[in-house]
């Protein structure tokens, strides 16, 4: 008795193959003369594209994650960095990654762990610098350049984005190519370094508008499917290949829209999730379905590849549009990539919970959520500071609120029928039957 | 429910006489006593040879506790005047209650220093696993700490848990290894939580569904090898490898550590139980031998 | 209408009766490794104390960890649901109830209905529910009977800092042997117990008007605690804690 | 002895700051971390004062701090949930690990402090620009604390601020020089003392007892066995219950031990580097000083610059081990221990790990570092 009309998304195979490739050419980058490097997710990759367009990257997060899905490969690289003298308490990519390294076992397409030329990198949480200077460390001695982007809440949070804010990360970034030019040996080009922020920047921009589509009832896309295609945003924003493809899936997400094309044909509650979710049990995004609730994204999905920017007049999330022109100087490149990285709503929550909440319940509001559900997510301090307070400032503008404790991507900290049992009152309480036993 | 409950945790308690040693023709006589916070145990030596030994459960009291156990080391021997010692050390979790020791000394200490001389002198990785701690050590060949490491906040795979969990079950304590393999098909899963409360409510629940209490037994006994060797792993493995403390007799875990291990351990012909009081025998030996004991 | 509500617990399963929303018959057995067995008994006793047949029940809702052992049940509640349902039916005030069992503690707020709006649960950690106290009355060498009553006669406050059921154990005997008064230690187990309930209850709000229920509801040492904890005069329990989710549910399946 | 009246500074801090108040008629502001610019705030007459946990279990921060956070965050916290620092005027923090931000940012929802105010300190301060910004923050700073006080200040104040800062500095390092002594005169206790007491004191009354402690120092002779020397290295650490247990230890057993000197925050990384003076342009200076302080793990890279301290102090202050703690959950500390303890056990300096909750018994431990202890000890009667 499906509510809704309901079909696979066309571009799938497109993304996997895209997907395939980005992780073939970093293995492979060595044997066609290029270079590897190692970083964050959210690591200004532009900057090291006007190294050529042979230098190609890990990420360490979606790579973190990828290993979490092999639950047997993941404990023995857990293992290792716990061995190590690392604690168990550590982010769960982190440890993953440095368990690959000492293990020299690479969790893709297998074989020995690809040693990275340099690792560019960026801080926000405790842990981004520590993470690749640990593992430059393990791998024997690798340069490290690290870009501090935590000089403050982006406006309105903060009544004006200071001068010297945007300096200081803008200046890191200069630097930082010094440094690039300096461990290569390469000679930077700054045309190329021109293009990849632009399309840092229109990738980030047509996430954020693919997202909006979500506002929609049905929801033409779910958070499970989400999950698989944020993750170009995530890999390498500047990628051009990447901002394309969000141009053509944005037109087929538009085209479902308009159509009334349900992601979950049985749609009739929405919720809205928080933090990355525990990699490995993704059947409870299933589970929620099976009741006929659809997770339609969440602050962190939207976040995490798209560049927003919270309207506080209109209490709403709106996406952050490009500018007028690309930039035509290297100092002016670095500007506009500073400002627009410091604008990211997933770096907003560690200056305050409050602008979380915010930015939150704007989506509460505007994508016409009926319950959130909060990932306590013991494998990522950073994502998770302030989201008690999430929590409770969600409650008292009004929302129905459920938390449960996991790991992203250490298994052992997940408890899944208690978790399952939790999102069944949850669910109830929202006013949806449970499935017939 | 009139039927009285029976204490299947309840382990043997042993005393035990060298047969070969005559006490009145030693030089030095000297005692260690352990208090474990499940066990203790009295050891005392003849010019550093072990002349008797007492092995008991501890009870709330523990300078009770440690005169108990000597006591019944005492007992053993049949002759020997109690205060015919010329020094005593005490060690373990209630050492600072032994109300006639000289000195007292860490059972970290005291458990190598044993080990080197209840397995010999090539020993160089203690594992002890005892009621509430398990210690990973490393010595050298002098039975002298190098290295060690205990489990923190939580008891997870320790020997109060086996006991719990034999009473939990109905079965023996000292059965408990061998009927951990007792059933057919293939080696259960480990369960999840080694937390003793926690462990308890799965194994209730897997014996709800039809579980036989081997099978509860073995899937238990896995989970605590898994907690043993992630702590022996973290220190580092240096072979001869040996086992002291009382979960060295339960094959049921110690069959399931090994492997994982990779190397065999050491063989002794004396209760591993004993293995702290006779390290602190042993010290107390030492100095007697300097001149450095008591008057 | 006579409906019933059996409640599977981890240690005992309850079954209660009830016509036209009045308790008429109730029953208690250990829940043993045979849960089905269990309900059974349960409910044939509950059945002999209301004097009524197993056909004049219209309606049988099953909760508690082995709800789905309640074979003969018409449907099944989740305990939130069970809980929140039995405060109400017992104190229709009451916003907030606190359900401390076994080997679980839990909490949730009410709208005026009794629906649970916002829960938490307590899970991991024994130190937090009714076996803590049974392990903790072992080390002590009483019963557990008379812990809560021993702990009434202290006044002193000694901190344990041990979260772990074995380690608060030798925590307990270290005091012994450091000659604490066994009262003392009494209280001390059962303040640090009522600090985690509290956290827990704490996560969601605390109201007015605050319900418990849960066996540990019979226990004086511990309610004191919590009403200390909680800074409230009074704690709202019915006469047979250990029944509230069972009302509960008995209540939704008259419903 | 002048040293105890730090003790009692410790342990009525919130007298002491009240009393103060009432004195002076002047402001207090709380602070989180250390990397807070006392001096601009001497520089306004304004106390500023750190506010630490009181060791004590508490079930109030539950709604507000997700289990893994640090116990150190919880307790600072639950300070200000439960009403004992409702005298302040405000509170800051200077950014340095997100745990602690969590306790500042619940602080400032849950307790509405009147004025507060965040200071994105630089992380990459190893870099150039990390002074330029952190100067440009204090711009920030100084506006934000002329709504506070209704007060202008100049080059002068900030002078006057640097110097008292500097000179606490500088009186708490020539104390850390008896220590080097064989039988040190003071107790890592009594110093543990004496640098908390420090952020809880106006530094111009907390100066002239430093400085008479200095004289007494000179002449005064404990009668106690000093035993092993530790170092110890670690996260933020003002358990006295731990030294005190470390250093009676000798009192019941065999083995003893003295802390001879800590790089952590509530001593060294604190106190140990000074603003340069007479450079004409102070707010740069003293961006330049917490730019290159030894930095908290979480600001320490590319390059980890704490090893040569630690090191450093190790041999100066001939430590014979070194104990590595670290609040449970600190990642900041988390990333940096294997190495450190690597490094240190290479360069000779055997060290052993605890991992601290601050409202956990320190009873557990004894066993732990007596152990320890145990394998420093070369004499070899025993074997």
């Amino acid at each position: 008795m499906a509510k809704y009309p309901s079909e696979p998304l066309k571009c799938w195979p497109k993304a996997k193959e895209l997907r395939n490739k980005f992780y073939q050419n970093f293995a492979e980058a060595k044997d066609k003369g290029g270079l590897r490097w190692m970083g964050s997710a959210w690591s200004p990759d532009a900057v090291v594209r006007g190294l050529g367009e042979d230098v190609h990257c890990i990420t360490g997060e979606p790579y973190g994650a990828s290993c979490a899905f092999d639950k047997p490969l993941s404990a023995k690289f857990l293992a290792a960095a716990e061995n190590y003298g690392f604690a168990r308490d550590l982010c769960a990519y982190m440890r993953n990654y440095w368990g690959s390294i000492l293990c020299n076992e690479y969790a893709l397409g297998g074989g020995k762990f690809p040693k990275a030329d340099f690792a560019w990198s960026q801080h926000i949480c405790c842990s981004h610098a520590k993470w690749y200077q640990n593992a430059c460390e393990l791998e024997g001695g690798v340069p490290l350049y690290c870009v501090d982007v935590g000089a403050g809440a982006y406006p309105p949070f903060e009544p004006e984005m200071y001068p010297h804010r945007v300096k200081y990360v803008a200046d890191q970034m200069l630097d930082g190519i010094d440094w690039l030019q300096k461990v290569t040996g390469r000679k930077y080009n700054d045309e190329l370094f021109f293009e990849a922020v632009w399309n840092d920047m229109r990738s980030t921009n047509k996430w954020a508008e693919i997202c909006m589509l979500n506002r929609n009832i049905p929801a033409p896309l779910d958070e499970k499917s989400i999950y698989s295609l944020y993750v170009f945003g995530v890999l390498e924003q500047s990628n051009k290949e990447f901002a394309d493809f969000y141009d053509e899936l944005y037109d087929e997400v538009k085209d479902r829209a308009d159509r009334g094309i349900a992601a979950v044909p049985n749609e009739s509650k929405r919720v809205m999730s928080d933090t990355q979710p525990p990699w490995g049990f993704l059947k409870i995004y299933r589970y929620m379905e099976q009741w006929g609730a659809v997770s339609i994204g969440s602050l962190y999905t939207f976040g995490l590849a798209g560049t927003w920017l919270y309207d506080e007049k209109n209490h709403d999330l709106r996406p952050r549009p490009l500018p007028a022109k690309k930039p035509a100087t290297r100092e002016e490149a670095c500007t506009m990539l500073a400002d627009w990285h410091l604008s990211k709503p997933e770096y907003q929550h560690f200056y305050h919970p409050e602008y979380k909440t915010k930015m939150m319940d704007a989506i509460a509001k505007n994508w016409h959520v009926d319950g959130v559900i909060l990932h306590y997510n013991r494998g990522c301090e950073g994502l998770t500071v302030g989201i008690a307070e999430n929590r409770l400032g969600l409650l008292k503008r009004g929302n129905k609120v459920m938390t449960y404790e996991g790991n992203m991507g250490d298994e052992r900290e997940f408890d899944e029928s208690a978790t399952i049992n939790r999102l069944s009152i949850f669910l109830e309480s929202l006013g949806l039957e449970k499935p017939k036993r | 429910m009139a039927e009285e409950k029976k204490e299947f945790w309840r382990w043997t308690e042993s005393n035990w006489k060298n047969p070969d040693i005559n006490w009145k023709s030693a030089k030095h006589i000297t005692v260690g006593i352990d208090v474990g916070s499940v066990s203790s145990q009295a050891v005392i030596m003849a010019d550093g040879q072990i002349l008797a030994y007492g092995n008991m459960r501890t009870g709330s009291d523990s300078p009770n506790s440690a005169r108990n156990a000597y006591k019944f080391a005492l007992d053993a021997l049949g002759d020997l005047p109690e205060d015919r010692m010329d020094y005593c050390i005490g060690t373990g979790y209630g050492r600072v209650n032994v109300p006639f020791a000289d000195r007292s000394i860490t059972e970290i200490a005291c458990h190598a220093r044993g080990a080197n001389f209840i397995y010999g002198p090539e020993v160089r990785t203690v594992l002890d696993v005892g009621g509430q701690d398990i210690k990973a050590i490393q010595c050298d060949e002098k039975g002298k700490v190098t290295n060690f490491l205990m489990n923190d906040k939580c008891a997870a795979g320790t020997g109060r848990g086996m006991e719990v969990f034999a009473d939990l079950l109905g079965v023996p304590i000292q059965e408990v290894g061998d009927r951990s393999f007792e059933f057919e098909g293939e080696e259960p899963k480990a369960v999840s939580s080694t937390c003793v409360v926690y462990a308890k409510s799965e194994a209730t629940g897997l014996l709800r569904k039809g579980w036989t209490k081997e099978q509860v037994l073995a899937a238990y006994c896995k989970a605590m090898a898994d907690r043993i060797y992630s702590l022996v792993e973290r220190v580092g493995v240096k072979p001869e490898f040996a086992v002291t403390g009382g979960m060295a007799k339960n094959r049921g875990v110690m069959d399931r550590v090994m492997p994982k291990i990779g190397i065999k351990r050491m063989k002794t012909k004396w209760d591993t139980q004993i293995a702290g009081a006779a390290g602190a025998a042993l010290f107390a030996h030492a100095l007697c031998q300097k001149g450095k004991g008591k008057k | 209408m006579i409906s019933a509500g059996i409640d599977c617990g981890a240690k005992n399963t309850k079954t209660v009766i009830m016509k036209d929303g009045n308790i008429i018959g109730k029953s208690s057995v250990p829940t043993g490794f045979d849960q089905e067995k269990a309900v059974d008994d349960s409910l044939e006793n509950a059945l002999k104390a209301a004097g009524v047949s197993r056909k004049d029940v219209k309606k049988i809702f099953g909760t508690g960890s082995g709800k789905n052992s309640v074979k003969m049940a018409d449907d099944t509640v989740n305990d939130i649901k069970a809980m929140a349902k039995g405060a109400f039916y017992f104190y229709p005030k009451a916003r907030t109830v606190a359900d401390v069992g076994a080997e679980e503690g839990r909490a949730a707020k009410m709208d005026e209905k009794g629906n649970p709006v916002d829960f938490a649960i307590n899970e991991k950690c024994a130190a937090g529910a009714g076996a803590f106290i049974e392990a903790m009355a072992r080390a002590l060498e009483t019963s557990l009977e008379e812990m809560g009553p021993l702990a009434l006669k202290s006044d002193k406050t000694i901190p344990m800092n041990a979260q772990c059921a074995i380690f608060a154990e030798s925590e307990v005997v270290g005091l012994i042997h450091a000659k604490t008064e066994k009262q003392d230690i009494s209280k001390s187990i059962h303040d640090s117990m009522a600090s985690r309930i509290v956290s827990m209850i704490r996560r969601i709000g605390v109201n007015e008007d605050v319900v418990m229920l849960g066996g540990v509801g019979r226990n004086p040492g511990f309610v004191k605690a919590m009403q200390r904890e909680l800074n409230l005069n009074t704690i709202y329990i019915p006469d047979d804690p250990e029944f509230g989710s069972c009302v509960g549910a008995a209540v939704l399946a008259n419903e | 002895m002048a040293v105890e009246k730090f003790k009692e500074w410790y342990e009525n801090r919130h007298a002491y700051q009240r009393d103060w108040k009432k004195r002076t008629g002047g402001k207090i502001v709380g602070f989180f971390c250390t990397y807070e610019p006392e001096e601009i705030f001497y520089a306004f007459d304004v106390l500023p004062v750190r506010i630490l946990g009181s060791h004590e279990t508490q079930d109030v921060t539950e709604p507000h701090l997700f289990a893994m956070f640090c116990p150190f965050c919880r307790d600072v916290l639950a300070q200000g949930l439960k009403g004992k620092y409702d005298y302040l005027d405000g509170i800051s923090i200077g950014q340095s690990c997100i745990h602690l931000r969590q306790a500042y940012t619940s602080w400032e929802i849950h307790k509405n402090p009147g004025w507060s105010h965040y200071i994105p300190m630089p992380n990459h301060v190893q870099s150039p620009r990390a002074v330029p910004f952190l100067r440009g923050e204090y711009e920030l700073l100084i506006k934000k604390l002329e709504t506070l006080t209704g007060k202008k200040i100049t080059d002068s104040d900030l002078n006057r601020g640097i110097d008292i800062m500097n000179k606490t500095r500088r009186a708490m390092k020539d104390i850390y020089e008896f220590r080097k002594q064989d039988n040190p005169p003071i107790t890592g206790l009594e110093c543990m003392y004496m640098t908390c007491s420090q952020f809880f004191t106006d530094a111009r009354e907390w100066l002239p007892v430093a400085e008479e402690v200095k004289e007494e120092l000179k002449t005064r002779k404990l009668d106690r066995e000093p035993g092993k020397r530790l170092l110890l290295v670690g996260s933020e650490n003002d358990d006295l219950d731990f030294i005190r247990m470390v250093e009676t230890l000798g009192e019941r057993e065999s083995v003893g031990a003295t802390v001879v000197i800590e790089e952590h925050c509530t001593t060294t990384r604190y106190f140990w580097d000074e603003v340069e003076e007479g450079t004409g342009d102070p707010l740069k200076a003293i961006a330049d000083r917490y730019v290159s302080r030894t930095p908290c793990p979480c600001k320490d890279w590319p390059r980890r610059s704490r090893l040569q301290r630690i090191l450093k102090f190790a041999k100066d202050f001939k430590a014979d081990g070194a104990i590595v703690i670290q609040q449970k959950f600190c990642d900041p500390h988390e990333t940096d221990i294997p190495f450190i303890r690597r490094f240190l056990e290479e360069n000779g300096i055997p060290t052993y790990f605890l991992e601290f909750d601050v409202t956990t018994a320190v009873g557990p431990f004894a066993i732990r570092v007596e152990a320890f202890l145990e394998t420093l000890d070369t004499e070899d009667d025993l074997f």
